[in-house]
């Protein structure tokens, strides 16, 4: 049961990361409907900026800076490519993405070496012991940062003008342009706050129970994926649910592992994807996504 | 047609010198391959093999080079992808005489067959037991699951492990960690000891719920089969969790790098690795210079376990083409036979090796090591090699 | 086929059969990758450019034609330290078998492809990567594990495509590139003719339509869930093909190859050789697969490129990073890729007729719930 | 308002030109209390008409009254919640859009739904899609039968445009089409499908005076030559009056009225709800 | 229905000089002028293709969506120049198109997209107000407020549409075809409203392939072909013409009754059409 308990609290907190991450999927998705596989590479620009100048600047400083550099960077995406693509659908986009992200993940981990970086957090390898259950205090940041942006981005996008503005440049910019809204200050900013938010995710991705930021850290991004299309990528909620799913199965199905070694040993890491599937069956559009809507 | 097919066995010529020749031997160069990991996973690792092997050749070029013929080599990075690896070797291949060295199992494995069919002696930078039984194919010193036998054995002798106890084992996916699992299950049974596995990917970084599973089962020591970071994080969440425990390492599993991240500390309290061959720090003379040497030519370059595993493959090849040259043949073929004749290589760096036999590993003596934060390559030797009795009794599945 | 266009083949073609006598061993090495990769993009071009179906599982099907293959056709025994199985077919059989396989493979997948549109399955059949290396690392008897498998050479009425026994033609000791090179000419060429013929033909319309607007698909008499699991499992059929030639290049097959990466590459390859054509699919394959290839042979001469080791951009970085920028290059400034920049530079000679203008609501994935 | 056995009385005395209408194989469509709900509103509510074989039916109503809803009913792209479709000795209601299809329904589309990129001639060809039956394989391998296939019905589809009047048009991508002339490709294509039920949502929506009468006179030729039963939604109440046998009339989902146009169009409940008191000096207009 | 006088000066309201647009290789439109005065309500009308929804997509500087540029010509309103000013400065300058085929945000619900039609407005505070007036307008939209608009009629999303844009509270109004597939009691419904948003000082620009609705509208009308100003003149004066009723009106000739030509029948086989027989297979 304690195992259990703890495996659970792990779950949780890895969940939490994925679903900051899942949560940046989420808002470049509602903003242009792109699936942003460059989502990896914001993460590690963020966390390589930290690395770099928590030693210089301190911490609090370096991750503003990080926050602000990886957001930089989203917007040049934005402002780059996305704006001037001109594609016959949003899967070319997405796919366009991957090319950004191979060109930063090149770069970077070229930067980056062998090394692996630490980022200066001042929650070090300390737990937090609730009974007889741990967790690592960095985790229960991520959770509470998670909770927080999420509602908060939940909220925004709902009620705030921005959130408007957001959604209908997504689904159609030549009419929002013609409500008056400047499509590339939304979609702009959409990108910035996604690239803002990686630099979060990466801080929490590579501190304490991992030991720091190094050339395989943008894999950990692909963990957010079936977080993301589980939630619905069109939903705030479903990144936070989906992480919060993803991370418990990932936790339960490593730490069992001896109990389904019939499954093939390393199940932990398929896990999350047949999680995925098995809600797709069911729910095509995520547990929180919209359907899409068919009618002529 | 001049057309040089890689397929079609070259023809074999006998030079002025009265010495037969082959691929990649001219009457004034010999030229060998390197496939290596300059962009991929292992890099740090693939870099200081290269510069050492390239050091060796260096120094021996300059004393007068191998049977009047100076040494050449031909880089490539296979960036620890398999098609890159059989494309690299279709190239260079058929240009070389020998590969002297090749960095990952799966890479090795996915060229295994031409390299039998080339004749081509290559020695791996990966110790899976899978590598063994191919008479081209030098593993150098132990193998994966000699490492963890001899490991252990250390814990049962020297860290308070005793029968009934439960140890655990992190593990990878793939040959590495596999073979490493076949070591720790075999002397586990011996000692009556009950494994518990946690396989993970290479991708994994958080191993809190490897921690949480091992303590579920109140382990009473780790076997880390896995790579530096994630030794780093399965160390530091254990001892953050409390779970105070020796762990002993694969030599795959350490890297220097880790020192300075948050994970550092704990790495200095009760974590060991097991190696085949020993650390840079160790005060040989051999080493001694290599260490001075190296960082001659490569000024402010870091030193790790690559520099002296990589020059120490590069004297075994080497030395294969001397005693090739004695018997006047350089072909492919000549210079494996003449690898096979030696059979105590290698006392000089620490680990006397046999080659005389390929299904079985080369030597079955281990260091202990431990990290050191002030040491040369980050590591001291804690414990001398030695071979504890089960990994004489243990049959090393060859195949 | 215009006459032009005929001729360009005939040239292709002549060239493409003396190449074995000319090239040394490594480039037709590349050209072997490159026609399994033209093979494979076909497959993804026909359910991600046609039928408007994201796949990144693609690597998923190669692996089971190429396991599939090997199971097939090799004889059991041991290996890596246990009994791998086998069935020891002939290798032809093994080989058309696997492809099969592969079409089973996506058939079973159905439920998902059928349903699922967009990112959704994008994501869903990402899952079919991980699960794929998941198994070929597990289930040992039949994949090898993680030290996989040697893969049996092809033999077709006694002739065997590998290095022995020894074959000299025209003075050109022919070894396993060469005799493959054939063989895999001939595949490639048998694998675009059917594709095109599908495209072009009744299926094609219907794909395209489905891609388009799939409510109007069903109303005019196509079923849609049918055609797309259809289409899927014809991609993946194209898959295990071009799993079965790049087994038989290797010689052995390794789980790592089949890999995320690997499907990655098979997206940007269509992107960059054009979506939803044939030609596309093929030039596509060829530049994604060459490009690192060519890199590497060509470092020393490449001033930006340094040499491996010497600390600057690598070959196989400067690949990645040409790869990466190719892709974006061609999203923003030649929307129908390489082969519609082809076609472009062909419109001063033929006549074409006038691009199309983006329409409101373009689709490779239609938002049907906009009244268009 | 009119009772269904009125309804039949009235529609039942057209005939086409020579042709005899049960002889030619064209069903009666009999809709019996078909219900839509989504959630939380009742598109259509309990709705019944016939549709005679070889007449020309319209249906009008109020925006959002569920004309467009009952023709996805009947073309299987929405499911009724309750409520039978029958088409001669078929029912619809649970069968797939394209089984549906297969029984010979065409439609057009309120809202363009042809393949922008596609030429004509490909799109007309998709009509031909229930007619033919070449697979992946035979196209594929281009056997002979599927070539021979593709030939006669190619001949077929150039026949189509040219009743249409595409036939300049046929290489040409419909995107670069003017919005009238995609209209009438939509129309090409229902036809290619060689329908016995043909379903026309607002065929002339969007369209100039002068298109509206090019296309009301394509839409009278179509019942001349081919004798096939033809629903119809449109707005434009001249032309409805015009073409129309029987005018079924919907008001939130509801049937407010059948019956042969004149009759409908002085119903004071349609006038009501749907013509408004403008209606008398209106229609001479549009 | 206010009379203005057919000539206007030329400086207020909306100005369109010598205007050429391009969608690249096609140019769509030349020389284009004309002018809104200010508080009038004027019609363009023309066939499919004839430019008249390039020319409201040039005022509302939307063209680059489509590709499509303004290559010479000057369009100001109020005397402020419009051409070359992105979007949403058009629409802080008051202009507000209501764009063809609806366009309403189908995922969003109908009382977002009527908050999305507030995002320009130059005013903010009175955006409840104005959301007041458009529900007064359109009551359907109240009771639809949480439905999404994607599922709504063809109608309803017309009226979404033309409320959305009222949300702005403009100064001028361009309605692209507003009366697009709606029935006749909703088109005489948005004739009327048109009607009433002019009479509260908004000027109009009315598009509309309903020609008689529109020239019934308006005071002055301009007819485009293949992007030229053909004709132009005081409405009722163009509704006279031959021209005009043949092309625009579908009415055959003039001195035929209406009626008559309603109930004369439709001939079949009109201009050579060719028969088509049954497919027998
Ligand atoms: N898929 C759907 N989900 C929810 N509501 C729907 C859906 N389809 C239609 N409706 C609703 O059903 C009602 C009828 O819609 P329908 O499209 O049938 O109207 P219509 O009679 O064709 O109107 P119009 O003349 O404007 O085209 C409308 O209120 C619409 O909002
Ligand atoms: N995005 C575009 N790209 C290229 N050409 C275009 C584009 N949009 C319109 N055109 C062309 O410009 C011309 C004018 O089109 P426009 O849409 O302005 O006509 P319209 O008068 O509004 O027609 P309709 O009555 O059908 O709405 C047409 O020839 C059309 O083909
Ligand atoms: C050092 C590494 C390159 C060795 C690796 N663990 C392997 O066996 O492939
Ligand atoms: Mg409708
Ligand atoms: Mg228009």
């Amino acid at each position: 049961m304690i195992t259990f308990l703890e495996l659970l609290a792990n779950g949780i907190s890895v969940g939490a990361v994925y679903a900051l991450i899942a949560l940046g999927f989420v808002i470049i998705f509602k903003a242009t409907e792109v699936l942003n596989f460059a989502h990896a590479s914001l993460l590690l620009v963020g966390g390589f900026i930290v690395a770099k100048l928590h030693a210089s600047v301190g911490f609090w400083a370096a991750l503003l800076i990080g926050i602000a550099g990886a957001a930089v960077l989203a917007a040049l995406i934005e402002f780059l490519v996305i704006r001037r693509a001109n594609v016959s659908s949003h899967s070319v986009l997405a796919i366009a993405t991957i090319g950004i992200d191979i060109v930063l993940t090149t770069e970077l981990t070229r930067q980056i070496g062998a090394d692996v970086l630490a980022l200066g957090d001042p929650w070090r390898d300390q737990v937090l012991h609730l009974g007889a259950v741990s967790i690592a205090q960095t985790r229960v940041a991520a959770l509470v940062v998670a909770a927080v942006l999420i509602t908060a981005f939940l909220l925004a996008f709902k009620y705030t003008n921005w959130g408007i503005a957001m959604r209908a440049t997504a689904e159609d910019s030549e009419t929002a342009a013609l409500m008056g809204v400047r499509r590339g200050r939304v979609s702009m900013g959409a990108w910035a706050i996604a690239g803002a938010l990686a630099a979060v995710a990466a801080l929490f991705l590579c501190v304490f129970p991992t030991p720091g930021l190094d050339r395989s850290t943008t894999f950990a991004a692909m963990k957010a994926f079936p977080a993301a299309i589980l939630g619905g990528l069109d939903s705030t909620t479903g990144a936070l649910v989906g992480g919060l799913i993803i991370g418990v199965t990932e936790a339960l199905m490593s730490g069992y592992q001896n109990e389904m070694a019939f499954l093939g040993r390393g199940i932990g890491d398929v896990a999350p994807f047949l999680v995925m599937i098995v809600v797709l069956l069911i729910r095509p559009a995520g547990l929180f996504g919209t359907r899409e809507l068919a009618r002529v | 047609s001049e057309k040089a097919t890689g397929g079609a066995p070259a023809a074999s010529a006998v030079g002025s010198d009265g010495v037969k020749t082959g691929p990649g031997v001219t009457a004034d160069t010999i030229t060998l391959g390197l496939m290596t990991d300059l962009t991929g996973p292992y890099a740090s690792f693939g870099k200081s093999l290269t510069q050492a092997q390239q050091l060796y050749f260096e120094q021996i070029n300059t004393a007068g080079g191998v049977c009047g013929r100076r040494l050449e080599t031909i880089v490539r990075d296979h960036g620890y992808d398999a098609q890159k690896a059989v494309a690299a070797y279709t190239e260079i291949g058929p240009k070389s005489v020998a590969l002297a060295h090749i960095v990952g199992s799966p890479m090795v494995n996915a060229i295994k067959q031409r390299i039998e069919a080339d004749r081509m002696l290559t020695i791996p930078m990966a110790w899976a037991t899978g590598l063994l039984g191919s008479e081209p194919i030098q593993v150098t010193g132990t193998t994966y699951d000699i490492d963890m036998i001899n490991g252990v054995d250390f814990l049962v002798k020297e860290k308070g492990v005793k029968s009934g106890d439960k140890i655990g084992h992190l593990y990878f996916e793939g040959d590495y960690g596999e073979s490493a699992l076949n070591g720790s299950k075999y002397a586990a049974e011996k000692l009556g000891l009950t494994v518990v596995e946690q396989k993970i990917k290479a991708t994994d970084q958080d191993m809190s719920a490897q921690v949480a599973a091992f303590k579920a089962e109140d382990v009473k020591a780790i076997l880390v089969s896995v790579g530096p970071k994630q030794t780093a994080s399965l160390v530091g969440v254990s001892l953050a969790k409390g779970m105070d425990v020796p762990f002993v390492g694969s030599n795959s599993a350490y890297s220097p790098q880790l020192l300075p991240t948050p994970a550092g500390p704990a790495l200095l309290k009760d974590f060991y690795y097991i190696t085949g061959g020993a650390p840079i720090s160790s005060d040989r003379p051999a080493m001694k210079k290599l260490a001075a040497d190296y960082a001659a030519k490569y000024p402010g370059v870091e030193i790790d376990s690559g520099v002296s595993a990589g020059y120490a493959a590069a004297g075994i090849v080497v030395d294969a083409l001397k005693k090739a040259c004695e018997s006047k043949d350089l072909s492919r073929a000549g210079v494996v036979a003449a690898h096979r004749s030696q059979s105590a290589w290698g006392e000089a760096f620490g680990t006397t090796m046999d080659f005389t036999t390929f299904d079985k590993p080369a030597s079955l003596l281990s260091y202990v090591a431990k990290p050191d934060k002030d040491a040369l390559g980050g590591s001291v030797i804690f414990k001398e090699a030695a071979v504890s009795d089960l990994a004489k009794e243990y049959q090393v599945p060859v195949g | 086929m215009s006459r032009k266009t005929l001729a360009v083949s005939a040239v292709l073609l002549v060239a493409a059969v003396i190449a074995p006598f000319y090239l040394e061993g490594f480039w037709l090495q590349a050209g072997l990758f490159a026609m399994s990769a033209a093979i494979g993009a076909i497959g993804i071009n026909l359910l991600t450019g046609a039928t408007g179906q994201l796949s990144m599982g693609h690597a998923f099907f190669l692996a089971i034609g190429a396991y599939a293959y090997v199971y097939f056709a090799s004889e059991p025994g041991q290996g890596g330290g246990h009994a791998l199985g086998g069935l020891g077919l002939p290798t032809p059989v093994a080989a058309v078998l696997a492809v099969v396989i592969a079409g089973i493979a996506g058939g079973v997948f159905s439920p998902i492809a059928g349903r699922l549109k967009g990112a959704y399955l994008g994501i869903a059949t990402l899952a079919l990567v991980f699960l794929g290396q998941h198994l070929l690392f597990n289930a040992e008897p039949v994949t090898g594990g993680f030290n996989g498998r040697a893969v049996p050479p092809m033999e077709l009425f006694g002739f065997v495509f590998a290095d022995s026994p020894a074959l000299v033609i025209a003075q050109v000791p022919f070894g396993a590139l060469e005799r493959l090179w054939f063989l895999g000419l001939a595949v490639v060429v048998c694998a675009g003719l059917f594709a095109r013929g599908v495209l072009r033909g009744r299926p094609g319309r219907a794909m395209n339509t489905i891609r388009d607007h799939e409510i109007a698909a069903g109303v005019m008499g196509v079923p849609v869930a049918r055609y797309r699991a259809g289409v899927f499992v014809l991609s993946s059929m194209y898959g295990g093909l071009a799993g079965v030639l790049i087994a038989l290049v290797f010689q052995r097959t390794v789980p790592e190859y089949f890999g995320l990466l690997l499907s990655l590459d098979y997206l940007a390859m269509i992107i960059i050789g054009g979506l939803g054509s044939v030609a596309g699919a093929v030039i596509g394959a060829v530049f994604i697969s060459m490009l690192p290839q060519v890199l590497t042979r060509y470092s020393d001469a490449l001033p930006l490129v340094a040499e491996p080791g010497s600390g600057g951009v690598s070959p196989a970085e400067a690949a990645r990073l040409l790869y990466g920028a190719a892709v974006v290059v061609i999203v923003l400034f030649l929307p129908g890729g390489l082969f519609g920049l082809a076609g472009r530079l062909r419109l001063p000679l033929g006549r074409r007729a006038a691009p199309v203008p983006a329409t409101k609501n373009p689709s490779l994935t239609p938002s049907p719930d906009t009244r268009n | 308002m009119t009772g269904p056995d009125e309804v039949a009385g009235v529609t039942g005395t057209y005939q086409p030109a020579g042709m005899d209408a049960s002889a030619s194989g064209v069903p009666r469509l009999d809709v019996r209390d078909v219900t839509v709900r989504f959630a939380g509103l009742t598109a259509l509510d309990a709705i019944g008409f016939t549709v005679e074989p070889g007449s020309v039916h319209a249906i009008i109503g109020p925006n959002g009254a569920g004309k467009s809803t009952c023709f996805n009913v009947l073309s299987g792209v929405y499911r009724a919640t309750a409520g039978s479709v029958r088409f001669g000795d078929a029912e619809l209601t649970s069968l797939l859009p394209h089984r549906i299809a297969a029984l010979g329904v065409a439609r057009t589309f309120q809202n363009i739904a042809l393949s922008p990129r596609m030429s004509v001639r490909e799109n007309l060809m998709l009509g031909r899609h229930r007619l033919t039956r070449a697979g992946f394989v035979s196209a594929g391998l281009r056997l002979p039968s599927a070539r021979r296939e593709a030939a006669r019905h190619g001949e077929r589809v150039i026949e189509i445009a040219a009743f249409v009047g595409l036939t300049e048009r046929l290489a040409t991508p419909v995107g670069l089409l003017p919005y009238g002339v995609q209209k009438r490709v939509e129309l090409a294509r229902a036809l290619c499908m060689e329908p016995r039920l043909l379903l026309l949502d607002e065929p002339v929506a969007g369209m100039s005076g002068g298109e509206r009468r090019e296309m009301a006179e394509l839409i009278v030729a179509v019942r001349e030559s081919l004798g096939i039963s033809i629903l119809l939604v449109e707005h434009d109440m001249g032309m409805v009056m015009r073409l129309a046998d029987a005018v079924t009339v919907l008001d939130f989902g509801r049937r407010i009225a059948d019956g042969p146009p004149l009759e409908v169009q002085s119903d004071p409940e349609v006038i009501r709800a749907y013509l408004g008191a403008a209606s008398e000096k209106e229609e001479t207009a549009s | 229905m206010d009379v203005h006088d057919p000539r206007p000066p030329e400086d207020s309201g909306l100005v369109v000089r010598d205007l050429a647009v391009n969608y690249g290789p096609v140019l769509a439109l030349r020389g284009v002028s004309l002018n809104v005065p200010r508080g009038s309500i004027v019609t363009v009308l023309g066939g499919n293709g004839a430019g008249k929804s390039t020319l409201l997509r040039a005022v509302s500087g939307t063209l680059r969506f489509q590709r499509g540029g303004i290559t010479a010509g000057e369009i100001s309103f109020d005397r402020v120049r419009l051409s070359g000013a992105a979007a949403s400065a058009v629409v802080a300058g008051g202009v507000v198109q209501v764009p063809e085929g609806r366009r309403v945000f189908a995922r969003m619900t109908v009382e977002e997209n009527l908050r999305a039609g507030a995002l320009g407005a130059r005013d903010r505070r009175s955006a409840a107000e104005a959301r007041q007036d458009v529900l007064t307008l359109f009551p359907v939209l109240a009771e639809r407020a949480g439905q999404r608009a994607g599922l709504l009629s063809g109608g309803e999303q017309q009226m979404l549409a033309i409320g959305r844009a009222l949300m702005a509270r403009p100064r001028m109004l361009l309605l692209d075809e507003p009366t697009l597939g709606l029935a006749p009691m909703m088109a005489a419904r948005i004739a009327d409203t048109v009607r009433e948003i002019n009479a509260r000082g908004t000027t109009v620009l009315l598009v509309e392939q309903n020609a008689a609705m529109a020239l019934s509208l308006a005071s002055y009308a301009y007819v485009l072909e293949v992007g030229e100003v053909v004709l132009s003149g005081p409405a009722a004066e163009l509704a006279e013409s031959d021209e005009v009723r043949r092309r625009y009106l579908g009415i055959e000739a003039r001195s035929e009754d209406d009626r008559d030509d309603r109930d004369a029948p439709l001939a079949a086989a009109s201009a050579g059409r060719p028969v088509l027989t049954r497919w027998s297979a």
